[in-house]
């Protein structure tokens, strides 16, 4: 059981590549952290997990299964997909409805108990009868990852899922990836948040201009501070200091 | 130019009914200084700069508030009444949202602003295009604003507000969804700016502030847990563990303050790093 | 008096309310479209004038409904720009309606959307009987067919036709605009003037 | 030739015909439309400005024959009055009805290419622009340039809206009740988060200024007024008609 990707390139009608022959594969249980600049093809590596996109060559293949054979609503059901703006997503009145909207969809059996779990663990089991947007936005930015937990998908995907987080909802978010670890979920996150992500990382992609220049362990990355110098990103300050220490 | 800011045992209810959401904070900020309000969610950062900028009484008819607040020569008994553009300029966390997109050119919208605040200089081209080149933004200026990324729209939205040259610049959360190195251009960017005009961001974490700014206050649940410098604030470092995402820093602290307190060359590159000199 | 017009959709639209408006003015001509395209047998394209005139106030309402149908021509369709005197009428009453808390109940709702409807049937026959003779190639044409054929004049065929589709449109139209605002966050809501509207008066205070 | 004076002629050239259209014998009209129609070709300044606003006027040139058709045949219909002109499908068509739909026809279609005529060959923002300038309050300025805005930005935001229910299993491609409801799921996002937004935005131009001083609010070069003589012998075209014909009128 994994999600795999061969070879898989993709361009915009007409235009130059925005991806060229990526491959990598991500367990349930893993935790896969895809990092780059923005605009390298992150957001579009994403849509092509559940086949809003289907590559220009190569496979996408989502427990075995070709996402080009697909429909994203029977693909749903595998892999949920989450962006990073959660205005384009909040319809509901309530927190509630807005996370019982996935699962519904997707005709899980046992609705009222994911949508339970997945407001506790993001803690927003006390917040359920309130309007979406009458919360700071970084809880808004937690309703979405509680309404992928819900859909009890067995691989998540997210967009700078901790984008505007602060401690409190960190500290929440650590939490849940370790219960999403125990259940056995296969988690692909895009971020540049490293000082958070990195120490939950299995496995790491490096992107840069469309091209994988890295795939593999986590420590790598912290170590050889070329690699992300490559990727044009920066490390991050305490991780800077350590090494500024070690010499 | 910049302007001081003190704010005397000032308080701020939404409602006479509701929980306080600042209680008794005073805080002075020194003209042409850089001040970090850090906390979590809910800390009241976002509501002390609407106080700060005027929308507060506004949007919120109902609010009550109490103490002082002091932007450079003008005294405010609680709340000011009308926003105070442009002396005090406001950008809003989300840099789309700051663009009105009623101009067809990054050059114009900036106008607009100019426009707005009835004072519009014979060459406009003369104010905004040495504007632009310092925040590197020039080549843009005949795009549309609704066609750039994400961290051209912020650079771009700071343009539309410091084109008025306010005395006094609030930051909301700007560094969400910034890689780190368009962190770093920010910072530069701010730093270039500070003589003339005094800023005050707020942020969750602390590693956008240290190298800017030259005082930090960490806010929680409306009352302020700390004030004081960045060296000042890295000695207390543990006590704040609750409210900042510190995880990173901790095991650092014993060797920094081990290195701040001996004049080393080590310890002064860490002192530049971390922007305490 | 012209001053005190001016001043007082000076007062409702202050700055936080003109993109709401613009949103607004962008919704009546999404709508029209969205409802022609599915053959829903309803126009819906006063939803983003009711919205205004409940939530900001009956002059604003006026000028989204206006500002609608003229932007309506300019995108192709020239004969909405007749019927500006209909949208007048659509949302000052409305607004007037909201002033007096008749967007709190729902049932005041109900009887304020079929007064709309016959409102906007007696704004809108003279118009379309005289300029369009009632032919407005619409389904409804039928209807006023219907009408004079039995022997009415083309005035009164139109007013019968506007008073049997009309009713309905804004009957939904209100309910639509009435469910909208009670799921909307109330806490940025209370940033647009006519918020208060919706209060119940006692918690004004 | 300035934008401005451009417009003004324009502006003066609808006025004319909106008062033909409700003075002059229907046979003038119908061939004032051909004229219309003939010199979205022929005259430069009338020519539809984008490929969108070309198509929009062959549409309504179309739509317009559609109207008037249905419009003649039906009063001919209706109007059981005069001698029986002619008949198609062996339904009579009476002389009286049929005049009666002609000028009701003419008149519409004066009216309506008049308006087409003058928006397709008219930037939307050059003309609040000049409006502006003509004392247009600047905040009406700006609730027009923001509609387009939305206007514009509208299909995009749709698109993303659709991608992220999709990804949580909006039922998009199938059945028609499903499909319904993934609509309600699309629709509800745009609404609620343009409303959010659009109330964020009217805060970020407060905070930029806008309105603060609503009598230094903008200050626009007025142009300065320079006769031109177009725009006023089209003025005075205009009213000669007018009172050309209220005379006879009078006289009848």
């Amino acid at each position: 059981m994994s999600i795999e990707l061969r070879n898989v390139s993709f361009s915009y009608a007409g235009d130059r590549p925005v991806l060229r022959d990526v491959s990598f594969s991500a367990e349930q249980g893993g935790f896969l952290l895809i990092i780059g600049q923005n605009g390298v093809g992150k957001s579009t590596l994403l849509k092509l997990l559940n086949g809003i996109l289907k590559p220009t060559s190569g496979q996408v293949l989502v427990n075995g299964v070709n996402t080009a054979t697909q429909p994203t609503s029977r693909l749903a059901k595998e892999i949920c997909v989450t962006f990073q703006n959660p205005a384009d997503q909040i319809f509901a009145s309530t927190i509630r409805a807005e996370v019982e909207f996935g699962p519904r969809n997707l005709r899980r059996k046992n609705v009222d108990q994911l949508v339970d779990d997945a407001l506790v663990l993001c803690g927003l089991d006390a917040l359920a009868s309130h309007h979406p947007y009458d919360l700071p936005s970084a809880q808004r930015k937690l309703l979405t990852v509680a309404s992928a937990i819900a859909s009890g998908a067995p691989y998540l995907a997210f967009d700078e899922p901790s984008a505007g987080l602060s401690q409190i909802e960190r500290s929440v978010f650590e939490g849940l990836l370790t219960a999403l670890k125990k259940e056995d979920r296969g988690m692909i996150v895009v971020s540049h948040d490293l000082a958070l992500l990195l120490p939950y990382a299995t496995a790491v992609l490096i992107l840069a201009r469309g091209e994988m220049i890295y795939y593999g362990n986590a420590e790598v990355v912290t170590q050889q501070d070329g690699l992300i110098r490559k990727a044009g990103l920066r490390l991050p300050l305490p991780y800077r200091l350590e090494k500024l220490f070690g010499k | 130019m910049a302007d001081r800011i003190v704010i005397q045992s000032f308080s701020l209810q939404y409602s006479a009914t509701t929980p306080g959401v600042l209680s008794s904070v005073s805080l002075d900020i020194p003209s042409g200084t850089c001040c970090a309000i850090l906390g979590p969610t809910g800390a009241g950062k976002s509501s002390l700069l609407q106080c700060l900028a005027g929308t507060m009484q506004r949007h919120h008819p109902e609010s009550v508030a109490s103490g002082t607040i002091q932007i450079g020569e003008r005294l405010f008994e609680a709340l000011p009444s009308h926003v105070l553009f442009p002396s005090v300029g406001y950008a809003l966390q989300d840099p789309h949202v700051q663009i009105s997109g009623v101009r067809d050119t990054v050059f114009g919208e900036i106008l607009f602003t100019l426009e707005n605040t009835g004072e519009v200089p014979d060459e406009p081209a003369a104010v905004i295009l040495p504007l632009l080149r310092k925040l590197g933004i020039d080549h843009l200026a005949d795009r549309k604003p609704t066609s750039l990324s994400g961290g051209e729209t912020q650079r771009v939205a700071l343009a539309t507000i410091l084109v008025a040259q306010p005395p006094v610049l609030l930051l909301d959360e700007p560094t969400t969804a910034m890689d780190l190195a368009a962190q770093e251009k920010l910072r530069g960017i701010l730093r270039g700016m500070k003589q003339s005009t005094t800023i005050v961001l707020t942020d969750t974490q602390l590693d956008f502030a240290l190298g800017i700014c030259d005082q930090i206050v960490v806010l929680e649940q409306g009352k302020v847990l700390f004030d004081g410098t960045p060296a000042a604030f890295l000695r207390r470092l543990d006590e704040f563990h609750t409210s900042l995402p510190l995880e990173n820093w901790l095991p650092l602290r014993q060797q920094i303050l081990r290195l701040l307190d001996q004049p080393s060359r080590l310890g002064s590159r860490l002192a530049l790093t971390l922007g305490l000199k | 008096m012209s001053f005190s017009i001016r001043q007082r959709i000076t007062d409702e639209m202050s700055g936080a309310a003109l993109p709401f408006v613009a949103f607004c003015i962008a919704l009546n001509l999404t709508a029209g479209q969205i409802t022609a395209a599915l053959k829903i047998p309803l126009y819906l394209d006063s939803i983003g004038t009711i919205l205004v005139a409940v939530l900001v106030g009956p002059w604003s309402a006026v000028i989204c409904g206006s500002a609608a149908n003229l932007l309506a021509a300019a995108l192709g369709n020239p004969s909405m720009i007749f019927f500006i005197p209909v949208v007048v009428v659509i949302g000052a009453f409305t607004g007037f309606l909201a002033r007096r808390g008749w967007f709190r109940k729902w049932y005041l709702v109900a009887i304020g959307g079929v007064l709309q409807g016959i409102l906007a049937a007696i704004a809108s026959a003279p118009i379309s009987a005289y300029l369009f003779s009632g032919v407005m190639m619409a389904g409804t044409d039928f209807l006023v067919l219907y009408f004079r054929s039995v022997g009415n004049t083309i005035l009164n065929s139109v007013l019968y036709q506007g008073l049997t589709s009309d009713p309905a449109d804004k009957l939904v139209s209100y309910f639509i605009v009435f469910f909208l605002v009670k799921n909307l966050p109330q806490r940025l809501i209370s940033r647009l003037r006519g918020a208060s509207n919706l209060r119940a008066p006692d918690s004004t205070t | 030739m300035s934008t401005g004076q451009s417009l003004s002629r324009k502006l003066a050239l609808v006025l004319l015909l909106w008062v033909c259209a409700f003075t002059l014998p229907w046979t003038i009209q119908a061939s004032l439309c051909v004229v219309l129609i003939i010199a979205r070709y022929a005259v430069l300044p009338l020519r539809p400005i984008t490929p969108r606003s070309a198509k929009a006027f062959s549409r309504f040139i179309l739509y317009s024959i559609a109207v008037a058709t249905f419009i003649i045949l039906l009063n001919g219909l209706l109007i059981k009055e005069g001698a029986v002109a002619a008949k198609v499908f062996g339904i009579p068509l009476h002389k009286e009805g049929l005049l009666f739909g002609a000028r009701t026809a003419s008149r519409l279609l004066l009216l309506s290419f008049s308006i087409l005529l003058f928006f397709v060959s008219t930037s939307l923002p050059d003309l609040i622009e000049h409006l502006q300038t003509k004392g247009l309050p600047p905040y009406l300025a700006l609730v027009l340039l923001l509609t387009l805005h939305f206007l514009d930005q509208l299909p995009a935001r749709i698109h993303q809206i659709f991608l992220a229910q999709q990804a949580r299993g909006a039922p998009v491609d199938s059945g028609l009740l499903s499909r319904t409801k993934a609509l309600f799921s699309i629709l509800s996002p745009l609404v609620l988060s343009s409303i959010v937004e659009s109330i964020e935005r009217g805060t970020a131009l407060e905070l930029r200024g806008f309105l603060q001083r609503p009598q230094v609010a903008r200050v626009i070069k007025r142009s300065e007024s320079e006769t031109d003589w177009l725009t006023i012998s089209l003025i005075l075209l205009a009213l000669a008609v007018l009172i050309y014909r209220i005379v006879q009128w009078l006289i009848a």
